[in-house]
């Protein structure tokens, strides 16, 4: 009955493949800048600097409203932020569209599940695909459609409509439709959300064994706690928009401030 | 108080809920759990009559409602906050929780639950006259559940009501159901984070592909790492 | 001066015309997400309903007003209830085509059992006449309509902002099912809408057959296809917006019409078209749709 | 029902058209001639009513499909840009057609063979409308014109401002307007704004526009005559234009005076049971009149037959007009006038002519 | 290459529909009925060319009736005899009442013109989104309108443009349709048509997998824009009259009609959708005229057509509501069909293990 032994835990472990990763010269290096973005009155993002490389996978937490989802959409080229600069590999993204941002390495998931209902699961991965091929593949190898969707567990699925697939596959479509961008850096908004324990579990699994495999940096955001302090190597902890706490998990988990803000007494003693 | 039996939900050829029947009772916490997929949201859903049941019948405080509309079950006292939180985008939050209430006769206790609720979320205070769709994710949820609980229901059904949510909040929203129990409101809760909604339910119920597979209280389940580990796949770490 | 005050009201009560029809698709597309595009027939069962009083049982012009509002009105309701009940929630395009469906067979229907030609329709003789202001002759009708569309644009806005009946009406547009999560009858709250609509549609039709004094099956066509421009230049599904595209369009037609030379006035539809169109691509939401950065949040 | 004669119509019984084609006027007059005795010594015509909704794809197919029944001569729809391509389809067999409502010279210039109006030319009425208004003494005129409705709306005021300046008069400027709108204050206003004021104003209106624009003409107070030709000739204008329409006089192609051919065609249709809209009832019957009159002539119902026939027709009796003449026409017939006004809420006959000059189409 | 082939393939089954159609109204068909296939091809060039804009963009478009007027006209300009044209427009511009080509280059440089056309409208169109885009194309349709019936010295004005020669027929009507599915089908499967699906369906998620939403609107557009000028070349060519209100809203109507109905989002939806709004015209049209069939002498109901149009409509949209296909095109379908077929004996097997 356990849903361990499928999917997205099936992935095998294997070391950082240099000779696949390494196709770009350079790692590929996620630089934000003190950055900043407000809505009327209310700063979603104030003055925020962090870092994210190749093969790293970087947690970001923090209260409902903290602003980790506005800072995705600064990254992503979703929003133009007020000030600050967000760089990857030394090439500056300011003013950056969305689709010159995927163009440039940065590939994105969504906190509301957008994936193409009408296409199917094969067609929703060859749109990010037709991407890598015009504009990415001389500067990465990736790995075929067929491929990622094994890796995602989503083999079998390649020719269901993805509207019709239950919330946990759509999550996953949407990994495998950012992954067939072979970025330099993943952004995952929430994946675990709708998943139970076990599923969460196989999760850090698969986030581990994609950063290994497709050795991009892995920028993730998580209310689950015991996902996001397992799977994520260094954690940022965001309040009020403002960056309040950097380091890893076990550092982060003692903070003072981290657990008045969000941790919550219960949940930091777990 | 409310009770099921032998219900189903199709969609098209595929078959969602297969004869499942549940009971709760009058100020009960119930849990429904299950893996992706199971059938939770369907089973709920058919419930208030979102989806139609496609066979078996439910009965709510000794009524049939099994072809009573969705208006109709929520006027008897029977409410859910749906799956995704599905807030009105175009409104602002104000004007959300004010449909929330839309149906109640009695405006000072309307605005009494209004400041609570409000002091309960103190970030939906803040964010009062803000659009809905802007804002974020978990603040979207805690408009959910405060709107629900604005119409004054006496059973509520929340469809994973922490997806989302900071592990405080989350927490936060675990007491609060413990508290609407003290003041009497029954509560039927589907939730993915098993063993923190074992802790504050009275019963359980494990779904899976559409069928109920255990049944029991919740002490039962969350003691038991055997029963954990076959049904919802916990417990082993 | 005197010409330029008198085309200053005329453009003043096309617009308003046209604000009005566009009030009414407006407030049926904020709320369904529907483009009805048989907001049109509306007007013609209007007339014809007045038509047909005055042929056999009402003898005095001023009745046949309400008969033609409260015609829009029902018809307005059964359309809803008939055609568009069905295709609830449906993309836009399905109810689109639902809309041009039931503009075709109410079309037909009068081809075929009234009659193609037009017929003439009585109205009360002071709604033709001329009022003095200030030295200045100003048609009746043309004051009326301003005036009920400044009216029906204040009572719209109240009635959306004010009334739960306005909020239910909104929310039922993003999602219908959590309205009625929330105990409302939300199949009432749409049927009010389309009353709503079929009103406004039943008092343009008013003005618009005291001016022409004639109803034919096909003459709801032009006056919506401007309102649905109206609409969008405005901004649509917003309701101010409507009245303002409505104003901002009925303006722009009366001026190029005073203004351009007479080899070139064939031109003016082009012309008119060719602004919306800029307006459009500089102003992508219309002119009083608020340009908000969603990010993810659309 | 083997022997009888086929008359096929491809006719506008709906859509923007409608108005302008008459079946009714058609049956009519086959009724008539049937009771008569028939044609050729006893056979019976028959009507084909095929609608084309006013679409030109579909009258093309209609004027098909009545040439694969063998027709004998066709009626064709109200526009040149319909007919057209059913004469060329008709020309093959020499089958000829006949527009019933169409005033546009083009057709029978477009098809030379055999393509034919039945009422008069727009050149014709517009130069008959400006000779009665320089005969009224009106010396200045301001053009309406629209390019909504074909050549008719566009051209005739052309025609119009010609002739008026051929005998002397003066025209002012022309002013644009759109066909079948409810609102006409802002040309209105124009013509109020316009200094000197035109004595006349010449459209080429159709209803509704043709009682819309006169009835707010004279709301702004200003009561000038209105000129214009057949579009004007519709019960409707005096309905819808109120006192305004007293302002409008219009040349058409017949009258029905007491004991006038088309007041004894009217009364005897009536009497049938037929409903009369307007003048084109009347050309509906002219057109039958033509056809057995050529089918006659030629002693056969072969369409060539028929055809050559036609182009002989000269000083024929027709039911709106005493005289039509095709012989030499070249498609378009030579017929007298009718000068038409409303006084009293009533038509009114002015006189009827045949102008001397007339622009070339 | 491979799609190419793939698509080919693919294509089989409406040409097949098509040619049968085609081999069965030539054969059977009275000379008008003949003219009657003559349109549906027309409307079916049409209508698969409005359905590689709308049904890939998900952007209802009205101005595509435009695009046949302008190529419609282009070739009449250019084909039609000197003699007639110093009659008709002897005072064109560019001294084109002095030039004469022949059927080929008028119908290339026809398309030429319309797809000239189409990508500089579709740069502006191209950029509007939704409803904005929509009435986007309603201004286009009426301004080529307006252009149409006011350049007099092109276009004739409102009159009637005569004298095409008239070089077209079935097989043409036949030949451009089976172009029109393939060109369709190809760019729909294409690794771009599927990038414009997705920014249909969820614009935002499109653009973050690096979609270049505008310029393959863009594309969709003026391609889409050159197969409707086919289907405008067929009528000029079959007519050989035409004016410039055949090329307006009753045409937009009844392409957007036969579209929609069939369902826009595939290319079979486009021909289903159109066969059966033709057949159906067709059918009520013949017994709009009052015929005796079968013994029973049916009353004159002009009007019919259009009551039965606009009702089948409203009933095929309440209760199908994406068309009638639904979105899937023949083969997908064809498919489904025959995966059922094989499950239904699955579960027959498996019963009898219990
Ligand atoms: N487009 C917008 N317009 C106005 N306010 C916005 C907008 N987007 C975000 N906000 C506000 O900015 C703040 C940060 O939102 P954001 O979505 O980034 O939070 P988050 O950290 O992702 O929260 P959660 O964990 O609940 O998803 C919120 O208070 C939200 O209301
Ligand atoms: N509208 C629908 N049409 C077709 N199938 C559906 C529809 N909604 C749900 N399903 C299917 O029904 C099954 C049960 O779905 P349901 O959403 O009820 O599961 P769930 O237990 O709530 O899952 P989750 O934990 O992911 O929310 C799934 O296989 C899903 O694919
Ligand atoms: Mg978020
Ligand atoms: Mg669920």
């Amino acid at each position: 009955m356990t849903k361990r032994s499928a999917g997205l835990a099936a992935i095998p472990h294997t070391t950082p493949d240099p000779a696949r990763a390494g196709v770009a010269a350079l790692p590929a290096t996620l630089a934000i800048e003190g950055v900043s973005k407000h809505f009327g009155g209310v700063y979603a993002v104030r003055d925020v600097s962090l870092t994210c490389s190749e093969g790293e996978i970087v947690g970001l937490i923090g209260p409902n409203g903290a602003g980790k989802t506005t800072l995705m959409n600064l990254i992503s080229g979703t929003l133009t932020p007020d000030q600050g600069d967000i760089s990857l590999g030394g090439v500056s993204l300011n003013g950056a569209s969305p689709a010159d941002c995927a163009i440039a390495g940065i590939a994105r998931t969504f906190q509301n599940i957008r994936v193409f209902h009408r296409l199917t699961v094969r067609q929703n991965i060859e749109v990010a695909y037709t991407t890598y091929l015009r504009h990415r593949a001389h500067k990465r190898a990736s790995r075929s459609i067929e491929e990622i969707m094994e890796l995602i567990g989503l083999a079998g699925d390649g020719d269901l409509k993805a509207g019709t697939l239950p919330y946990g596959k759509q999550r996953r479509v949407e990994i495998a439709r950012a992954l067939a961008l072979a970025p330099d850096i993943l952004l995952l908004d929430e994946p675990a959300a709708g998943m139970n324990e076990a599923e969460s579990v196989g999760l850090i699994d698969s986030v581990r064994a994609i950063r290994d495999q497709f050795g991009c940096g892995v920028v993730v955001i998580d209310h689950d706690l015991k996902f996001i302090m397992r799977v994520s190597e260094r954690i940022n902890v965001m309040h009020m928009g403002e960056l309040i706490a950097s380091g890893t998990p076990d550092e982060v988990r003692v903070n003072k401030e981290v657990i008045e803000v969000y941790l919550g007494t219960k949940s930091a003693v777990s | 108080m409310l009770s099921l039996s032998d219900v189903s939900v199709n969609y098209g050829v595929i078959q969602a809920v297969r004869g499942v029947s549940l009971n709760v009772e009058e100020g009960e916490i119930v849990a429904l759990l299950g893996p992706n997929g199971a059938g939770k949201t369907s089973l709920v859903s058919s419930v208030v009559g979102i989806v139609p049941v496609s066979g078996g019948r439910v009965t709510f405080k000794g009524e049939d409602i099994t072809r009573v509309p969705v208006e109709g079950i929520v006027a008897r006292g029977l409410t859910l906050t749906p799956e995704g939180r599905r807030v009105f985008a175009g409104l602002s939050v104000a004007e959300n929780l004010r449909l929330g209430a839309a149906t109640r006769k009695d405006p000072v206790a309307t605005e009494r639950d209004l400041n609570t609720y409000l002091d309960m979320f103190p970030i939906l205070k803040e964010r009062y006259h803000q659009t809905a769709s802007t804002l974020s994710g978990g603040e979207q949820q805690m408009l959910a559940i405060a709107r629900a609980l604005m119409s004054a229901p006496t059973m509520l059904m929340l469809d994973e009501p922490s997806l989302g949510l900071a592990p405080r909040i989350v927490d936060r929203i675990f007491e609060l159901m413990l508290e609407m129990k003290k003041s009497g409101l029954t509560m039927l809760v589907v939730e993915q984070n098993a063993s923190e909604a074992l802790a504050f339910s009275d019963r359980a119920y494990v779904l899976a592909s559409g069928s109920v597979v255990y049944e029991g209280a919740a002490k039962d389940l969350a003691a038991s790492d055997q029963l954990m580990e076959a049904y919802l796949g916990t417990g082993v770490a | 001066m005197e010409y330029v005050i008198q085309q200053a009201i005329n453009a003043l009560s096309v617009g308003g015309e046209y604000a009005l029809l566009a009030l009414g698709l407006a407030i049926v597309f904020s709320i369904m997400n529907l483009v009805n595009f048989a907001h049109g027939e509306l007007i013609t069962l209007g007339g014809y309903a007045m038509f047909f009083a005055a042929a056999t049982f009402v003898g005095n012009p001023v009745l046949l007003l309400p008969i033609c509002v409260l015609t829009a009105v029902v018809a307005a309701m059964l359309f809803e209830r008939i055609a568009f009940r069905p295709v609830r929630n449906a993309p836009a395009t399905t109810g689109l085509l639902t809309a041009f469906g039931v503009s075709i067979v109410i079309q037909n229907a009068l081809v075929i059992f009234v009659a193609t030609r037009p017929k003439p329709v009585p109205v009360p003789s002071w709604m033709q006449g001329t009022m003095s202001f200030g030295g200045f002759n100003l048609p009746v009708v043309q004051i009326l309509e301003t005036g009920a569309t400044v009216c029906a644009v204040a009572g719209l806005v109240l009635l959306l902002t004010r009334t739960n009946l306005g909020l239910a009406m909104r929310a039922a547009a993003k999602d219908f099912t959590v309205v009625r999560l929330m105990g409302i009858q939300a199949n009432r709250v749409i049927l009010g809408a389309f009353a709503v609509s079929g009103f406004l549609a039943g008092l343009a039709a008013v003005f618009i057959l005291a001016r022409r004094g004639a109803v034919d099956p096909l003459m709801g066509f032009t006056p919506v296809l401007k309102a649905f421009v109206a609409c969008v230049l405005g901004g649509f599904g917003s309701l101010l917006g409507a009245a303002a595209g409505g104003l901002v369009l009925g303006i722009l037609e009366v001026v190029l019409q005073a203004t351009l030379p007479s080899d070139v006035a064939g031109f003016r539809d082009a012309i008119v078209f060719l602004l919306v169109g800029a307006a459009l691509i500089w102003r992508p939401t219309g002119l009083l749709g608020t340009r908000a950065e969603l990010g993810d949040k659309e | 029902q083997d022997d009888d004669i086929v008359i096929g119509y491809a006719a506008a019984v709906t859509g923007a058209l409608a108005p302008y084609d008459s079946p009714d006027g058609v049956r009519c007059r086959i009724d008539q001639i049937n009771e008569a005795g028939g044609l050729l010594g006893g056979r019976k015509l028959r009507l084909e009513l095929r609608d084309m909704k006013s679409d030109s794809a579909l009258s093309a197919t209609a004027g098909q499909e009545l040439l694969d029944l063998g027709v004998s001569a066709i009626l064709s729809p109200p526009t040149d840009d319909m007919s057209i391509p059913i004469a060329a389809l008709a020309m093959p067999t020499g089958t000829p057609v006949l527009t019933v409502a169409s005033t546009q010279p083009a057709f029978p210039m477009a098809m030379p063979m055999n393509a034919y109006l039945v009422p008069y030319g727009d050149n014709a009425a517009a130069a008959a409308a400006a000779q009665l208004a320089i005969d009224m003494g009106y010396k200045t005129t301001v053009l309406m014109v629209s390019h909504d409705v074909g050549s008719y709306s566009l051209v005739t005021p052309e025609y119009f401002g010609d002739a008026f300046e051929h005998l002397g008069g003066k025209v002012l400027g022309k002013i644009n307007y759109n066909s079948g709108l409810s609102d006409y204050s802002a040309q209105v206003a124009e013509i109020q704004n316009m200094d000197p004021k035109p004595d006349v104003v010449f459209g080429a209106f159709i209803v509704p526009e043709a009682g819309v624009f006169p009835r707010q003409m004279q709301a702004a107070g200003l009561e000038i005559p209105i000129f214009g030709t057949d579009g004007l000739d519709d019960p409707g204008v005096i309905d819808i234009g109120g006192a305004g329409a007293e302002l409008v006089k219009f040349t058409t192609h017949g009258f029905p005076t007491e004991g006038s051919a088309l007041a004894e065609f009217y009364a005897d249709c009536k009497a049938r049971g037929y409903q009369i809209e307007n003048i084109f009832f009347g050309l509906a019957g002219d057109s039958v009149t033509i056809i057995a009159t050529a089918i006659e002539a030629a002693g056969s119902a072969e369409p060539s037959a028929i055809n050559d026939a036609i182009k002989e027709i000269a000083d024929l009796e027709g039911i709106t007009t005493d005289s039509i003449t095709y012989k030499d026409r070249g498609g378009v017939p030579l017929r007298n006038m009718a000068m038409v006004e409303i006084k009293d809420g009533k038509f009114t006959l002015i006189k009827k002519v045949m102008p001397d000059y007339i622009p070339a189409p | 290459m491979d799609l190419v082939r793939q698509t080919l393939l693919r294509t089989l089954i409406p040409a097949a529909i098509l040619v049968a159609i085609a081999i069965l109204v030539m054969r059977y068909g009275q000379p008008y009925q003949i003219r009657v296939g003559y349109v549906f091809f027309i409307n079916l060039t049409m209508v698969v060319g409005l359905q590689i804009f709308m049904g890939n963009s998900g952007t209802a478009s009205f101005g595509h009736a435009a695009f046949s007027g302008i190529a419609a006209y282009t070739v009449a300009i250019l084909m039609t005899p000197l003699m007639l044209k110093r009659t008709l427009i002897p005072d064109a511009p560019f001294n084109l009442d002095q030039v004469v080509l022949g059927p080929i280059p008028s119908i290339i440089l026809a398309l030429l013109v319309t797809g000239v056309v189409a990508y500089v409208v579709g740069l502006a169109i191209s950029r509007l989104k939704g409803v904005g885009a929509e009435i986007g194309t309603l201004a286009f349709l009426v301004i080529v309108h307006v252009v149409f019936t006011n350049w007099i010295e092109l276009f004739r004005g409102p009159r009637a443009f005569y004298g095409i020669p008239i070089i077209s027929n079935l097989w043409w009507g036949l030949g451009a349709s089976i172009i029109a599915v393939f060109v369709a089908k190809l760019f729909r499967d294409s690794k771009y048509g599927v990038q414009l699906r997705a920014s249909s369906d969820n614009m935002l998620a499109a653009k973050a997998m690096g979609v270049p939403v505008d310029r393959l609107r863009l594309i969709a557009w003026t391609l889409s824009g050159i197969v409707v000028g086919a289907g405008g070349v067929l009528l000029a060519t079959n007519l050989g009259t035409i004016a410039p209100t055949s090329f307006y809203f009753n045409q937009t109507f009844l392409m957007m009609a036969m579209l929609l109905l069939g369902g826009m989002r595939s290319v079979s939806g486009a021909v289903c959708g159109t066969i059966v709004i033709a057949l159906g015209s067709e059918i009520t049209r013949t017994l709009e005229s009052g015929p005796v069939l079968l013994g029973i002498d049916f009353p004159e109901m002009f009007g019919l057509t259009g009551f039965f149009l606009g009702a089948v409509i409203v009933l095929v949209m309440a209760f199908r509501r994406e068309g009638i296909l639904a979105g899937e095109e023949f083969e997908d379908i064809w498919d489904d069909m025959t995966r059922r077929l094989r499950r239904d004996k699955a579960p027959a097997a498996a019963l009898d293990e219990r």
